[in-house]
């Protein structure tokens, strides 16, 4: 299989993940789509890694490090969601817009 | 200290002490104010004695452009004489002061303020270096606005003292720029060697003299920088006699006559001197008929007799200036101080006023009487003879053996004639005016003027009658104006009147008299509102030339630099803060929003990078 | 099977501060006092100093081949681990009279401060670009943790959910950045990447991945346009966790730029532009954004951004004709050390103030000096020190250091955007000292007299400051030769 | 040198005095302005000591020099010397720091708090003494920027009218002037890899490539054409002299004005002497619409002050003439300018600052009149710092305006007519000068005398002025005295920058 298929796998991934971030409004979407993004580099970083075949084999590690590093974010993320919810009453991003600057 | 320093520095002291014991008594103010001229007068009659003098020039400091302690100073038988002159008429307004100015409150000022002006037209005379002269020239002008404006609370007072002071010092750019190119060209400020150097070299002498001439139109009043002088008459007569008839307006041709080689050594400014002198000296006294205040008909006939000195030196006689400059300044000083006592005694200075006060007040009456013969040139007197030496000398001039073309001599012939016709009409007018025919004005009881006044006006009448005599062979005056000269002229006794000129000068002055008595002298007043008595519009020209158009430039800088400078900078501010203003709207609190712009930069810095490392 | 050598001196100051945190936890709920966690936290961090001294020139975590292992131990890093180190302290002295009022639960705050202080630590260390990655996460998070921890501030969540969304963005970008590095070069240790950026020039790819890099730098040093996150993050947080976001987390920002800049040194002409670009934009917008600013705490933030514009200027001037060297990194690590005395004694004034009359709107310091004449003149040395004007010497002394730079190798325009922002910076620093000196108006402030229960830790943290200001003003050296004294 | 303590001493006693002030705290505020006047008289006294260690002969050379590394990172010694070009401005600030000391011993201005006053009054002294010792570059930057928040302070918390906007437009103006000028330094620096002043100055500078010279040369006159004021860079002038207390106008014209002229005799001239060459005629042209712009804008003043101010811009355009000549006469007339303009504005600003008190206001609109009248001594002392100021020969004024004409007769760069042309209209500017100083005299001084009551100068004004008064006169007869000590320092100069004349 040539490196390109996976490389666009990636791309489509990391794309729709980035769309998700800017768009969604619930905020656990938001978490899901910035995972998809991180799924996204993983399989690149794979892919890469067969391609290059060195010796350490870093590509494979980055990828568990980032597996690790998506699983601390979202373990932060969802405290952080449980904390805003209980103070707002809602996750949507969009209505946490209390701390602004007033050009008045 | 030298013996001229001395001579310098007495009356400064004296001026200085004056003003510093401000509050004291008026009689220790008037002791201390006659002191300082007399003891000047002193020490110039002790130099003048010792004649020959060995060093034309005593130098009391070094000079040279960066060390300029500019007390160089010279003595020569020009610069005694005429300082002998001016310690005279100072010492003599300094005691007329007393009893002019009587009942004046701010006395002790006005004595220091003259002892001052005594000071530094001292300075001028002996000045033998051109900083030094400098320095005097300004201080004059100071001195000058000073006591012009010495009873600021009139309106005209204060007008004419500004104005005085302001056009003087226009003519005063010419003066100093003049000075810088001299010591420019000649790497020195000493007078003899720059005037030696200037001389030398025909293009850096015109110009030189041409701009130092600017300078002197302005101090002794030629047209056009003449205005000023008509109204500094608002000052005190007693000023008016010392220093505009017979000191300051003196120094701009006691300056040429300084820097005399100078001058003869480039033609065309001298033929410039002659056609402005023509100029003032008919127009002034033409305006000085019309005039309907005393002194103001004196003002101008002091414009007109300078017109004769610069006519001299622009005919190429120096000798002649002088002559006429030192009996000038005796019999005009003579008659400032006469009007002052019949100003003191009727009230006001206004012809209409004065009339019939021969029997009231004869010691004025005789003194005037023999200033104004003198004025016109009448034949004992020194009026005489120092105009016919003006004469001789543009008759020498016609006749082509001066450096100056002939019809210059011609035209200073004619015109100075002329002048002395008009001359003899006003000169005659005013004394009908003042002392024959019905009194005007409010009877009030006239009487003599007090000892301390006319004691001056006698003292001096005696050189208006003798002085003259000096100019002929037999006088010492033609070889004393030699003397110990760095650059002897002309040879002397050129001043003894000719035939020639005297025959001419005779007609003219019977013809003026004519004119004057058949004049309707006693209606013809007039209230000096005409074109004519203004001054044939010389004051309208400086309003309309220099003075609306500086005021416009001033409204447009002050309007430029309010409105387009600050506001450029302000603007900068402001802008600066409307600017943060509109990045705050960025900041509007959404997450998404932030991250998203964030990640655009990112796109468009990635795309950019790319083109960028490509090519 | 290789194994790695792992010399566990070489990572001890890591290894220390993560210990000091798990017993400051433990010792918060066994002595139910905040305070002890503080005390722990604070031996933990003095501990750590001789550790990361000793450590000097030295490194671990080695693979196969001897050259590139993991971490390594030069002048520089462990310049910049002192600075995260000593910054904590005073963050730490700041914050206890916060745990004190029960504010802020102790033990927990202490606990992810430490942490998020081992990573610090640990980043200007790595040798790769998997440890930089990690090491910026482990201090990243644990600050979003502690924005949020404030007792009775709704806005802290939002705060931390801004500052978390913004972090795992850029991470994910840098992530992939790093994805496309690792691909055209097949490298992720800095000494194969720095051999093979010297072997071949940069392919479109790789250009892309190193732009795409700079983006969680960019955030942790919260320079525009990654900056949006910081005003409000800082307003939502309590004043020392703002100190230490703004002091300690991005002296880990510049630490991972400084190690990509000398990574991809070959490659200099494609970032030094974009850093280039980036420095001008943030020196101006940070100032230009704080002018009208009235929040004590947001006036801060964005000063904080301007003056990371400035520390980014030598790094910038590589465009020009200067190579990368110590010539760029001392003018660094100078200027940061300068930056954190200063900044930190500003935070530590606004925490007081902030604390005993709760004033939030700079107004509210019209007439400090009246009341508080100590307070007062130090907050006015720092601003005047941020502004770089005398009597602060030392902003000014580190601002000439950072500016010959650029003029050193003829990059004109941005020695003329620093000429102008530090122009326009001065605006509003000159703006509130002057309010301190002001005649207080006529409404009563609640007097600042009155001390809070174990608020005198703060003030010993203004105290530190001053001192360090101070001393620096008067042997700028100290700051300015810090690499070259280790 | 044994006696090279005196330099620093005379930094460190003023400093110390601000310290102890600051820590004294509020019960200091009695014995506040009597500690200023101590301190300044020990400044004084140390000047003296200056004046009597300096050796007239070697003018030319740097004397009692320190010098101590501080910032090797930035090649800044801690480096003090005086020579011929400094030192008439050292003790020009030490006497009118003393000056204005004196005068506020009984006169704080308006909201009192007379300890933060005096301490800031000292810092400002160091300031300005340790910009015209400074050898160093950047410690000379330094020093231009340490004036720069006390006279901020000064303007906004001791001046009246809109101070506050006053104040901000002067220091961030003049703080953009000298980051502009700091760019300027590092060039010279980062191109020479040296920062001493007196190296640079003799030949180090020069090695420079040509363009590097022009760009250095503009950006640091740049900076100091914004401190002297230098047309159209003078905006900040008037409003600061408005708004500023009379002690900070005395010191603000009196001084600070100098340190821009002085940075160019001392630093640009001779170190870039090429760019100079060309940069010079630009400098008369500039110096010369300041002359003629600043006569003409105070003409047109409604405000005491702001006429004043305006005056200083045309006085210093006389001494950027001079400057711009870069001539033996043409510098040392400079240099007279500059010691001549600050004693006799700052003697016309304590005169204007007394006549605000005694009347409450400087705008002619409401300003009483008849002074002469009402308050004699005051009135005559208007009128000799007026007239001295229009450049009266034979008081100080005088000699700084002439020999710059002189010097501009015959520069040392070729374009000779165009700086004749310069000449005549700086003249003209004279008469102008003349003009507005009249009108002032006429419109305060003459005229009826409106408001009676007024007492007259008090015993401590004239304790205050009367240095000023006699240096006005001893300068105006005598100006060898200065010349003597400037002269050889200023043939140094002029020697440095002949290698680059055509």
């Amino acid at each position: 299989m040539h490196l390109s298929l996976p490389l666009l796998l990636s791309v489509a991934l990391f794309g729709i993940g980035v769309y998700g971030l800017l768009v969604r409004r619930n905020a656990i979407l938001v978490l899901m789509s910035v995972e998809l993004m991180l799924n996204g580099v993983n399989v690149s970083l794979v892919a890469f890694d067969v391609f290059w075949a060195e010796a350490l084999r870093a590509g494979q590690s980055l990828a568990i490090f980032v597996i690790t590093i998506a699983a601390a974010e979202i373990g932060l993320g969802l405290a952080i969601l449980l904390l805003l919810y209980r103070m707002r009453g809602s996750i949507a991003v969009d209505e946490a817009t209390d701390l602004r600057e007033d050009p008045a | 200290m030298t013996a001229p320093l001395v001579m310098v520095v007495l009356p400064a002291v004296a001026a200085v002490v004056g003003l510093l014991l401000g509050g004291m008594s008026r009689a220790a103010a008037a002791t201390i104010a006659v002191a300082g001229p007399l003891a000047a007068l002193v020490v110039a009659a002790l130099l003048a004695a010792e004649q020959p003098w060995d060093a034309p020039i005593v130098d009391a400091g070094f000079h040279g452009v960066l060390q300029p302690f500019p007390a160089a100073t010279v003595v020569d038988g020009l610069a005694v004489s005429v300082a002998l002159m001016v310690c005279f008429v100072a010492t003599l307004v300094q005691i007329y002061s007393i009893g002019y100015m009587k009942d004046e409150p701010r006395y002790s000022s006005y004595a220091a303020f003259i002892s001052l002006f005594t000071a530094a037209m001292l300075a001028v005379v002996v000045a033998g270096d051109l900083l030094f002269l400098v320095v005097g020239w300004e201080v004059m002008g100071l001195c000058s606005y000073l006591l012009i404006g010495q009873n600021w609370e009139q309106h005209e007072a204060r007008r004419a003292a500004v104005k005085a002071f302001l056009v003087t010092k226009v003519g005063d750019i010419g003066f100093i720029v003049g000075v810088v190119v001299l010591i420019g060209t000649t790497g020195t400020t000493l007078i003899p060697n720059a005037v030696q150097a200037a001389s030398s070299d025909s293009t850096v002498a015109t110009v030189a003299s041409g701009l130092i001439l600017l300078g002197v139109l302005g101090k002794s009043a030629q047209f056009p920088l003449h205005a000023w002088l008509p109204d500094a008459m608002a000052g005190p007569s007693p000023v008016s006699a010392l220093i505009h008839a017979a000191t300051m307006v003196a120094a701009g041709v006691y300056v040429v006559a300084r820097l005399y080689p100078m001058f003869l050594a480039s033609p065309e400014v001298l033929t410039a001197m002659a056609v402005i002198a023509c100029i003032t000296m008919l127009g002034a006294a033409v305006i000085a008929l019309v005039q309907s205040d005393m002194k103001r008909v004196l003002a101008w006939s002091t414009v007109s007799q300078l017109a004769y000195m610069v006519a001299a030196l622009a005919v190429g006689s120096r000798d002649a200036a002088v002559f006429h400059l030192l009996s000038h300044a005796f019999f005009k000083a003579l008659l400032f101080l006469a009007a002052g006592a019949v100003i003191h005694a009727v009230g006001s200075s206004a012809l209409r006023d004065t009339g019939g006060l021969r029997q009231s007040m004869p010691v004025t009456f005789m003194t005037m009487s023999i200033g104004l013969l003198a004025l016109v040139g009448v034949f004992p007197l020194s009026g005489f003879f120092s105009k016919e030496s003006v004469l001789v000398a543009a008759e020498h001039a016609a006749e082509g053996d001066e450096v100056v073309a002939p019809w210059v001599g011609w035209l200073v012939l004619v015109v100075a004639v002329v002048t002395i016709a008009v001359t003899a009409a006003y000169a005659l007018r005013l004394w009908m005016l003042t002392w024959v025919g019905p009194r005007r004005g409010e009877a009030r009881p006239i009487h003599e003027t007090p000892p301390v006044m006319y004691v001056p006006l006698v003292l001096l009448a005696v050189p208006t009658l003798l002085f003259g005599f000096t100019a002929l062979d037999v006088g010492a005056l033609p070889t004393w104006i030699q003397a110990n000269a760095t650059q002897p002229l002309a040879t002397p006794g050129a001043l003894t009147p000719g035939l020639l000129t005297i025959a001419l000068s005779v007609t003219a002055l019977l013809v003026g008299v004519g004119v004057g008595l058949r004049g309707r002298w006693s209606s013809g007043i007039g209230d000096g509102r005409s074109f004519l008595a203004r001054g044939l519009g010389v004051d309208a020209a400086y309003d309309w030339l220099a003075v609306r158009p500086l005021l416009v430039l001033v409204r447009w800088v002050t309007e430029f630099d309010s409105g387009v400078i600050q506001r450029t900078v302000s603007g900068v501010g402001v802008g600066t803060v409307a600017s943060g203003r509109q990045l705050q709207r960025t900041q509007r609190g959404d997450v998404q929003r932030y991250v998203s712009a964030a990640l655009t930069a990112l796109i468009v810095a990635v795309v950019i990078t790319l083109v960028a490392v490509a090519t | 099977m290789t194994i790695q050598s792992i010399d566990l001196m070489v990572l001890a100051p890591t290894i220390v501060v993560a210990l000091g945190a798990l017993v400051a936890l433990i010792a918060e709920l066994v002595t139910r006092r905040g305070q002890v966690a503080v005390g722990v936290g604070l031996v933990t961090l003095a501990f750590a100093v001789p550790f990361a001294l000793a450590a000097s020139g030295e490194q671990t975590l080695c693979g196969a081949v001897d050259a590139d292992c993991a971490y390594v131990v030069a002048p520089l890093s462990v310049a910049l681990q002192l600075i995260v180190l000593v910054s904590t302290a005073i963050v730490l002295l700041m914050a206890s009279s916060d745990i004190a009022a029960r504010r802020v639960p102790g033990g927990e705050f202490v606990f992810l401060i430490l942490c998020s202080v081992s990573g610090a630590v640990l980043v200007p260390a790595t040798n790769d670009l998997v440890t930089l990655i990690v090491a910026l996460e482990v201090v990243s998070l644990p600050t979003f943790a502690l924005v949020a921890l404030r007792r009775g501030e709704p806005r802290a969540a939002e705060a931390a959910l801004k500052a978390f969304i913004f972090s795992i963005a850029s991470v994910a970008v840098s992530l992939y950045g790093i994805a496309l590095l690792y691909g055209t070069t097949g490298a992720v240790s800095f000494n194969e990447l720095a051999a093979s950026t010297q072997a071949s020039g940069p392919s479109p790819l790789a250009t892309a991945g190193m732009v795409m890099l700079l983006a969680v730098v960019a955030f942790k040093i919260a320079a525009i346009p990654f900056h949006a996150w910081a005003p409000d993050t800082y307003q939502g947080a309590t004043v020392p966790v703002a100190a230490y976001l703004s002091v300690v987390s991005k002296a880990a920002g510049f630490s991972a730029l400084l190690l990509i800049t000398w990574t991809f040194s070959a490659w200099s002409q494609v970032w030094a532009p974009v850093v280039a670009v980036l420095a001008g934009v943030t020196m101006l917008g940070g100032n230009l954004l704080a002018l009208r600013q009235r929040l004590a705490v947001r006036l801060l933030a964005w000063s904080s951004i301007a003056q990371a514009g400035y520390i980014l200027v030598p790094l910038a001037a590589v465009a020009g004709r200067l190579e990368w060297g110590p010539g760029v990194t001392n003018a660094v690590v100078g200027y940061l050390v300068a930056y954190a005395a200063m900044n930190l004694g500003a935070f530590a004034v606004v925490a007081v103030v902030a604390r005993r009359t709760g004033a939030v709107d700079w107004a509210d310091y019209r007439g400090l000096a009246r009341r508080s004449p100590g307070l007062a003149v130090a907050l006015a040395l720092f601003l005047a020190s941020l502004a770089g004007l005398p009597p602060g010497l030392i902003g000014l002394l580190v601002k000439v250091r950072v500016l010959i730079v650029p003029v050193g190798s003829g990059v004109w325009w941005l020695a003329a955007v620093m000429a102008v922002a530090t122009v326009i910076g001065l605006a509003y620093y000159l703006a509130w000292a002057a309010q301190l000196f002001r005649q207080p108006d006529s409404e009563a402030r609640p007097s600042v007299a009155e001390p809070e229960t174990g608020s005198w830790t703060s003030i010993v943290a203004v105290a530190i400051c001053l001192a360090l200001t101070v001393t620096f003003s008067i042997a700028p050296s100290l700051a300015l030769g810090l690499v070259d004294r280790l | 040198m044994t006696s090279n303590w005196l330099l620093p001493a005379l930094l460190v006693v003023p400093l110390l005095a601000s310290v102890i002030l600051l820590v004294a705290g509020r019960r200091a505020e009695s014995w506040a302005t009597w500690f200023g006047v101590g301190v300044q008289s020990v400044g004084l006294v140390l000047m003296l000591g200056v004046l009597a260690e300096y050796k007239r002969n070697m003018s030319g050379s740097m004397q009692l020099v320190v010098d101590a590394e501080w910032v090797p990172e930035l090649l800044v010694h801690f480096r003090l010397g005086v020579d011929g070009i400094s030192l008439p401005l050292i003790a020009l600030t030490s006497l009118l720091g003393w000056c204005a000391a004196v005068y506020t011993v009984r006169r704080v201005p308006e909201p009192g708090r007379a300890r933060a006053l005096v301490g800031l009054l000292l810092l400002l002294q160091v300031g300005l003494l340790g910009t015209f010792m400074a050898l160093d570059l950047i410690l000379f930057f330094l020093f231009f920027e340490v004036v720069l928040a006390p006279m901020w302070f000064l303007i906004a918390f001791w001046g009246s009218g809109e101070r506050r906007r006053a104040a901000n437009t002067f220091i961030l103006y003049t703080v953009l002037g000298s980051v502009v000028m700091l760019v300027g330094f590092l060039i010279v620096i980062v191109k020479t890899g040296s920062a001493d002043m007196v190296a640079l100055a003799n030949g180090l500078g020069e090695q420079m490539s040509g363009n590097a010279q022009l760009a250095a040369a503009l950006l640091i006159l740049g900076g100091l054409a914004v401190k002297t004021p230098m047309w159209p860079f003078h905006t900040w002038l008037p409003d600061a002299h408005t708004a500023a207390p009379t002690v900070g106008s005395v010191l603000l014209a009196g001084v600070l004005l100098k340190m821009g002229t002085y940075g160019m005799v001392r630093i640009v001239v001779p170190t870039l002497p090429d760019a100079m060459v060309q940069i010079a005629p630009y400098l008369a042209a500039f110096a010369v619409i300041g002359i003629l712009y600043g006569a003409l804008a105070s003409y047109g003043q409604q405000d005491l002050k702001r006429v004043i101010a305006f005056s200083s811009v045309g006085h210093m355009g006389f001494v950027l003439l001079g400057i711009s000549t870069l001539s033996v006469v043409g510098i040392n007339a400079a240099l007279f300018g500059n010691i001549a303009h600050g004693i006799i504005t700052g003697l016309l600003f304590f005169v204007v600052g007394g006549i605000k008190q005694r009347t409450g206001t400087t705008a002619f609109a409401s300003l009483p009149r008849g002074l002469y009248a009402s308050a004699p001594r005051l009135g005559f002392l208007l009128g000799f710092a007026a007239v001295a100021s229009l450049g009266m020969p034979g008081l100080a004024g005088f000699w700084g305006e002439f020999l710059s004409l002189v010097g501009a007769y015959h520069p040392a760069v070729p374009e000779h007519l165009f700086y004749r042309v310069m000449l005549v209209l700086a003249a003209v500017g004279m008469v102008l000068a003349a003009a507005y100083f009249l009108r002032v005299l006429r419109r305060v001084g003459q005229g009826a005398a409106s408001q009676a009551t007024m007492d007259d100068v008090a015993a401590d004004e004239w304790l205050s002025w009367t240095p000023l008064i006699a240096l006005t006169v001893v300068l105006g007869l005598a100006p060898v005295l200065v010349f003597q000590v400037t002269d050889p320092a200023v043939r140094m100069v002029v020697e440095s920058v002949a290698g680059a004349l055509p």
